[in-house]
């Protein structure tokens, strides 16, 4: 007998829900392999990475290569691991997601909402900027900030993260806006409610969903950004990346892989953690605009 | 001097931080990519030298593609208009920085000061001088003209380590009897042009001249470049093929362990023998490559300054920080290099470095010290793109011998 | 006057973004076009050349290889990535019990940046040290797979770390559009007689075509932008044989000290990119103002 | 077309129980609609008829045959939803022919069927668009057209009408009751609207948390619900329920006490059940159109009696004249004659149809008979 449920699941069998789940648990597998190895050789001593096996299990277990990633491994001159960047990571991580987010939604609503002859246009321009890919900007992004005077600071590097996180958080909240319905802000016109009282007021306070969306998505690309960071910072704002890629590619070093991968997991914990702590919620953004389902 | 040079300044920070929230402009800003591990650390050396001096240090780490990021990075930084105190540099960078921005601090007064001159090879001054002024002083001097052998390896392939080519086949032959990898090599364009360099330089010193540094067409397409890729392919033969990709690391791992009887790299690959608790002499034997004996080819690690007015003083006290025989001797003891002044005592060094301190004066003093194209001192970043990409791509069977010394002909002019 | 103000506020608060996008895109394109005429060596310089660095960079072997790389990688990471996405979307719309457990490890990848997980992927298609050796160890010793180290297929290892990277986002965004599925359609399918697998051929899928546009804009800018994937993995290796546009352009431009090259092929790749999504753009906005 | 029983149909999801026993029978021909409070489980229990869910126990046949574990393909029976569910990627002309298509059956065939149907709903100039291209009315009609193009045993309705406007709804109910003349097919109708049940069915069944209140004829249920959830539910306005009290004075009265006027008095028929109730509180339940003014009350009634209220509201509707009024401390609406002449705040005669008038148990709220 077939068995129905009454959700989207289509008719399954015991022998089709025994195959969807191994194909399931086999792409678990999949997905977790890379961090099996890096995880697994994050707890080995250097030797028995040299001599051995690279997907078996530690044979010794240590966790001084994680202490040594995180506050003892050599960056540059200073033997002082990752720790220190984080915060620097954070110092530009958050302002920009936050300003980029901000004016995404602004961005959004206007081009939703108080559409005006050629908003087509502009969003058109802005759509397209998600796609310049930004070894061109290099040369002439460090003249303008050069200018500007906050060439090697943290400023410098939330402008050029904000400015480039622009498009994507626009095109987010745009889709978003498109299907709140405009009556209720003729409703709120109405009540003689202010362009910014509009927004602040009805808006903002049902874009949870795409809200969630855009932070993941900006907070993962400009946490993860190694060119933007190595380029425009200065000796006192470099970013996480910057610092593990110092950590992990010096050409004529000697390389300490599991010291190399206890950090790069440690560099990639805070998006990991946003990831987990908000892969429910961002499901339900995606279905509520992102994606126009 | 020393002492004059301090006086300097500190006369020069008390000037500067007369002005308020000017303090820092005493400081160096110092682009580099020693990043990790020993290097970075023996750099702390000259960190704490220069902290000594009062002079402060403002770390600029950029690792990644032998430097190339940091170069990146430098760009960004001098289009921007906030050029770093001093940049680590290599060979040729050197000469096209020089050339294309001009504004380098002048370093002339201190190297006159402490006569760089004598104790600083020709061919290094080569780099280190532009139009004739001191523009950058150089750390250290790799030569990479180095073949690492697995001593218990050598000893069951006959114990004898090989001195011309024929040897040299001869022992990988023995090796691969032995059901060991004969040759452990990272497939890495620049790993591959490592060992064309010693190749290049043990068909003569001439040919390596005016082929790589002279970029003589004859030379580039003539039938000794033939050979030159038909010994390539000899090499090839021995390498296992698990070895494109591979960080040389890894390769010198495959030696250690005694899964591969040698590797042809620079003497950086000391460190890894060290790290793994071997001794030269006993465990492993360093050798140049053979039928290069008594020739080096080397790259130079230089800090480069950036003309910043008044902050000179602070540039001058590391440039002299930088040539000071002991800080010399304590990082390249670290780094595996040897120092880049000849008069440095070799007390601190072990056989290795001691055997590279002596092939380095002899090579210096014979004439047979040479620009490593591999590494960017024997010609412009373009040609030595240009030679990799022909390079690699022989070592991975996309052209014949012969094809590949008109290829190169056509890539170098083409990057000219 | 306050009226005036209102119809004036909104141009104002869009003002800034259009300015900066201006700026920073449309200026810097127009910088670097004409940078791709200048004879730019190591730094910018203004010495007027004409197309021929753009002659230079179609002469090139390395460029050729470059955009071939670009259209196998493009087409078979934004194709295996959308059907895989979509096919675990479905699996997982099973009602599948641990689906919480399941679906942030189909996401994490995403989270992580290719410096690292470049290596861990390296290790592991490297058949000396990763996944034959171990198969080997467990006595599969016919076991063969040696596509990172192969000039033909070396690609494929490069489109296979990608697909790891973003296949699972590209899920989330297809289950969140599964989700989205009004049930009584399907219901109505069931009673038209479709079996499962015909429903989601015919009826689910085919709904689903919002969705594979957005997923084709972040795998299309995800792919133009591949970079440290490449460089993490291959080094653009063996030889030369998996080079993409944007290591091209990143070496000519910074390594080879040929700015002007550099700058031509990233004119050439924007050409390429705008190609593709200005229709979509175009497509956007049309359905937008259907609304 | 077929005959449909539900022999103790119980369904629980997990522990709750949604479904406690149904049991159910509609006559080949028929038109049964399901009604109730949403949540009741009539949406459900449709969904089991139309074999979109299990069921936990009990059995379901259409004619003779249990179709009980049988994939809805293969109960011959089709289904229109209430939000039409229309393919959005197919024309008009495939979403109607998907099923066929699936049953592999001829394409002139199936043209033919498309044609048929499309002339019999009027829809022949929208068979070439796509869903979202039609209105609300028109999307309907194409949801019903796919349900008829399969000629099915049984066809089910869940809440069609409910996203259309009261106009609309008000011609396709008409439409449909003339389809469902015409073709003779047994029908299934989910709504919560109890006009709708009223004029569509033959029988209605009245579900509320999961148990049958009531099954018959819809005069049957209108007139005689079997307790007070039925009576209150069916009818609009519904009917006036008052709290009173049975005594014996003359024969059995019912007394509707208030704190401001003096008791009215109306006499209740004498039967044993009724008697029990002597001197104890019951339900008094009295239709609007029951309790009206004297010039408009049924003249064949038998048990007409007058007696002056207090009107508070007076709201003319066109046809009728609904009077508010207070009897035993509730509000009471009458249901006057359009031209009745009555003043609020003034006292009026209303006659009581006490033929019309029920009576429940306060305590099990069940019908007294």
């Amino acid at each position: 007998m077939s068995r129905i449920s009454q959700d989207n699941a289509v008719a399954g069998s015991r022998m089709t829900r025994a195959l969807i789940y191994t194909v399931l648990i086999f792409f678990v597998i999949y997905y977790l392999l890379p961090l099996y190895v890096m995880v697994a050789n994050s707890f080995k001593p250097l030797d028995e990475i040299r001599g051995g096996d690279l997907m078996a299990l530690p044979n010794v277990w240590t966790l001084e290569p994680w202490r040594d990633a995180w506050s003892n491994a050599q960056i540059g001159v200073e033997a002082t691991g990752l720790k220190p960047y984080f915060m620097n990571s954070f110092m530009i991580v958050i302002p920009a997601v936050t300003l980029s987010t901000i004016v995404g939604a602004l961005n959004g609503y206007v081009l939703t909402k108080w559409q005006f002859k050629g908003h087509g246009a502009v969003f058109a321009m802005l759509l397209l900027s998600c796609f310049i890919p930004f070894q061109i900007v290099l040369i002439p992004a460090a003249k303008v900030l050069g200018f500007l005077g906050i060439s090697g600071t943290i400023q410098g590097l939330i402008l050029i993260h904000f400015v480039y996180g622009i498009g994507f958080s626009t095109l987010f909240f745009r889709n978003y806006y498109a299907a709140f319905p405009t009556e209720l802000i003729r409703a709120a016109q109405i009540d003689g409610a202010s362009f910014m009282q509009i927004f602040m007021r009805i808006l903002l306070p049902s874009s949870g969903p795409i809200i969630v969306v855009t932070v993941i998505w900006q907070f993962t690309n400009q946490w993860n950004d190694f060119l933007f960071g190595a380029s425009f910072s200065g000796f006192d704002s470099t970013p996480m990346t910057v610092a593990l890629n110092n950590l992990v590619n010096s050409s004529t070093g000697v390389k300490e892989y599991n010291v190399h991968f206890a950090g790069a997991i440690m560099a990639a914990l805070p998006t990991l953690f946003v990831y987990i702590v908000s892969g429910r919620y961002f499901v339900r953004g995606l279905m509520a605009g992102a994606v126009k389902g | 001097m020393k002492i004059n040079k301090f006086l300097k300044t500190t006369v020069a920070a008390a000037a500067v931080s007369a002005f308020a929230g000017m303090a820092s402009a005493d400081d160096v800003e110092v682009l580099h990519w020693w990043t990790a591990g020993g290097e970075a650390a023996a750099l702390g050396v000259l960190k704490d030298d220069l902290a000594s001096q009062g002079v402060g240090w403002q770390d600029m780490p950029i690792a990644g593609g032998g430097g190339s990021d940091a170069m990146t990075v430098l760009r960004a930084r001098v289009v921007a208009g906030d050029a770093p105190t001093a940049a680590q540099m290599l060979g040729f960078d050197i000469k096209d920085w020089a050339g294309s921005t001009g504004n380098l601090a002048n370093l002339n007064s201190v190297a006159e000061a402490e006569g760089w001159d004598a104790v600083v090879p020709a061919a290094l001054q080569d780099f280190s001088k532009h139009d004739g002024n001191w523009i950058a002083a150089p750390v250290n001097v790799h030569s990479t003209n180095w073949v690492w052998v697995n001593k218990a390896a050598l000893d069951a392939a006959g114990g004898k380590a090989p001195t011309s080519w024929e040897e040299l086949v001869t022992v990988l032959d023995a090796m691969k009897a032995n059901g060991i990898t004969p040759l452990a090599h990272g497939g890495q364009a620049w790993q591959d042009a490592t060992i064309f360099d010693a190749v290049v330089l043990g068909l003569g010193a001439d040919f390596y001249k005016a082929a790589f540094i002279d970029m003589d067409e004859d030379a580039l397409g003539g039938d000794m470049m033939v050979e030159a890729f038909n010994r390539m392919a000899v090499l090839r033969s021995y390498v296992d093929d698990n070895f494109s990709g591979r960080d040389w690391n890894l390769a010198s791992a495959m030696v250690i362990e005694g899964t591969a009887g040698m590797q042809m790299m620079g003497d950086w690959a000391k460190g890894e023998f060290l790290k793994a608790g071997k001794t030269p002499g006993e465990d492993f034997v360093c050798i140049r490559f053979p039928g290069t004996q008594g020739l080096v080819t080397f790259n130079s690690d230089q800090f480069v300054m950036f003309d910043q007015g008044e902050a000179s003083d602070s540039q001058m006290a590391m440039a002299s920080a930088v040539m000071s025989p002991a800080f010399q001797s304590a990082f390249n003891v670290v780094k595996g290099s040897v120092p880049a002044r000849t008069d440095v005592p070799n007390d601190a060094f072990d056989d290795c470095g001691k055997k590279g301190m002596a092939d380095f004066a002899e090579a210096n003093a014979g004439g047979g010290l040479y620009g490593s194209m591999a590494h960017g001192h024997a010609n412009p970043a373009a040609v030595k793109n240009a030679i990799y990409d022909v390079v690699t791509a022989h070592f991975n069977g996309e052209y014949d011998a012969t094809e590949a010394a008109e290829e190169m002909v056509n890539a170098v002019l083409d990057a000219q | 006057m306050k009226f005036l103000i209102q119809r004036w506020i909104p141009r104002l608060v869009l003002a800034p973004s259009f300015l900066l996008v201006v700026l920073f895109v449309y200026g810097f394109i127009l910088y670097t076009g004409y940078l791709s005429m200048t004879d730019s060596k190591m730094l910018p310089s203004y010495g007027w050349v004409g197309f021929e660095n753009y002659s230079r960079l179609f002469g090139l072997r390395h460029w050729n290889t470059a955009v071939t790389n670009l259209a196998i990688f493009g087409i078979l990471y934004i194709g295996i990535s959308s059907a895989l996405g979509l096919f675990l979307a479905i699996l997982l719309d099973q009602k599948i019990r641990a689906e919480g457990f399941i679906r942030p490890i189909y996401l994490y990848p995403m989270a992580l940046s290719f410096i690292v997980t470049g290596t861990a992927w390296k290790w592991f298609l490297d058949p000396g040290i990763g996944i034959e050796n171990t198969m080997h160890a467990w006595g599969w010793a016919s076991f063969h797979f040696d596509w990172i180290k192969n000039r033909d297929y070396a690609i494929y290892t490069v489109v296979m770390a990608a697909v790891w990277q973003s296949s699972g986002f590209v899920m989330a965004m297809f289950l969140a559009g599964l989700r989205g599925v009004d049930n009584e359609i399907i219901k109505a399918a069931q009673i038209d007689g479709a079996s499962g697998v015909t429903i989601y051929r015919r009826i689910i899928i085919p709904m689903m075509r919002p969705v594979f546009l957005s997923a084709f804009v972040v795998l299309a800018h995800l792919a133009i932008k591949a970079y440290d994937l490449v460089i993490a993995l291959t080094g653009g290796g063996p030889g030369r044989a998996t080079e993409l546009p944007a290591t091209f352009m990143y070496s000519y431009t910074f390594t080879r000290n040929q700015m002007g090259v550099g700058a031509s092929s990233a004119i050439i790749m924007l050409i390429m990119i705008f190609s593709i999504i200005v229709p979509y753009v175009y497509s956007e906005l049309k359905s937008g103002d259907q609304q | 077309m077929a005959s449909l029983t539900i022999e103790n149909l119980k369904k629980s999801y997990g522990t709750v129980e949604v479904l406690k026993g149904i049991d159910l029978e509609i006559e080949d021909g028929g038109f049964l609609v399901l009604v109730g409070p949403s949540g009741c489980g009539k949406s459900t229990l449709l969904n089991t008829i139309a074999g979109l869910e299990e069921i936990t126990s009990g059995d379901i046949k259409i004619g003779p045959e249990s179709v009980a574990g049988l994939h809805p393909s293969q109960r011959d029976i089709a289904m229109v939803f209430q939000s039409y569910a229309l393919y959005p990627n197919m024309t008009v002309a495939q979403n109607i022919s998907f099923g066929m298509e699936i049953r592999k059956i001829d394409k002139a065939v199936r043209e033919e069927a498309i044609n048929k149907v499309a002339d019999t709903l009027q829809i022949r100039e929208l068979l070439h668009r796509k869903p979202s291209q039609l209105s609300g009315g028109q999307r309907q009609r194409v949801a019903m057209g796919r349900a008829l193009v399969r000629d099915p045993q049984v066809f089910l309705f869940d809440e069609p009408l409910s996203n259309l406007d009261a106009k609309l709804r008000v011609d396709m109910r008409t439409e449909i009751k003339r389809l469902h003349k015409r073709m003779g097919t047994t029908i299934v109708y989910v709504t919560h609207d109890q006009i709708e049940a009223l004029t569509l069915a033959t029988k209605i069944a009245v579900l509320k948390d999961g148990y049958l209140q009531q099954f018959g004829t819809p005069d049957d249920v209108y007139n005689n619900p079997t307790n007070m959830f039925v009576a209150e539910f069916m009818g609009s306005p519904s009917m006036n329920l008052l709290t009173a009290q049975i005594i014996d004075e003359d024969g059995l009265k019912v007394q509707l006490s208030d704190t401001e006027n003096a008791p009215i008095l109306l006499p209740v028929e004498d039967t044993p059940a009724m008697r029990s109730y002597v001197g104890k509180q019951v339900i008094f339940g009295i239709r609007p159109e029951a309790l009206t003014d004297p010039e408009g009350a049924d003249r064949t009634a038998q048990n007409v009696v007058d007696a002056e209220c207090l009107i508070e509201v007076v709201e003319p509707a066109g046809s009728d004249t609904f009077a508010v009024t207070k009897l035993g401390g509730k509000e009471v609406i009458a249901r006057l004659r359009a031209d009745a002449q009555v003043v609020p705040e003034t006292y009026t005669t209303l006659s009581f149809n006490m033929g019309k008038a029920v009576f429940f148990d306060p305590d099990s709220q069940l019908r007294i008979r």
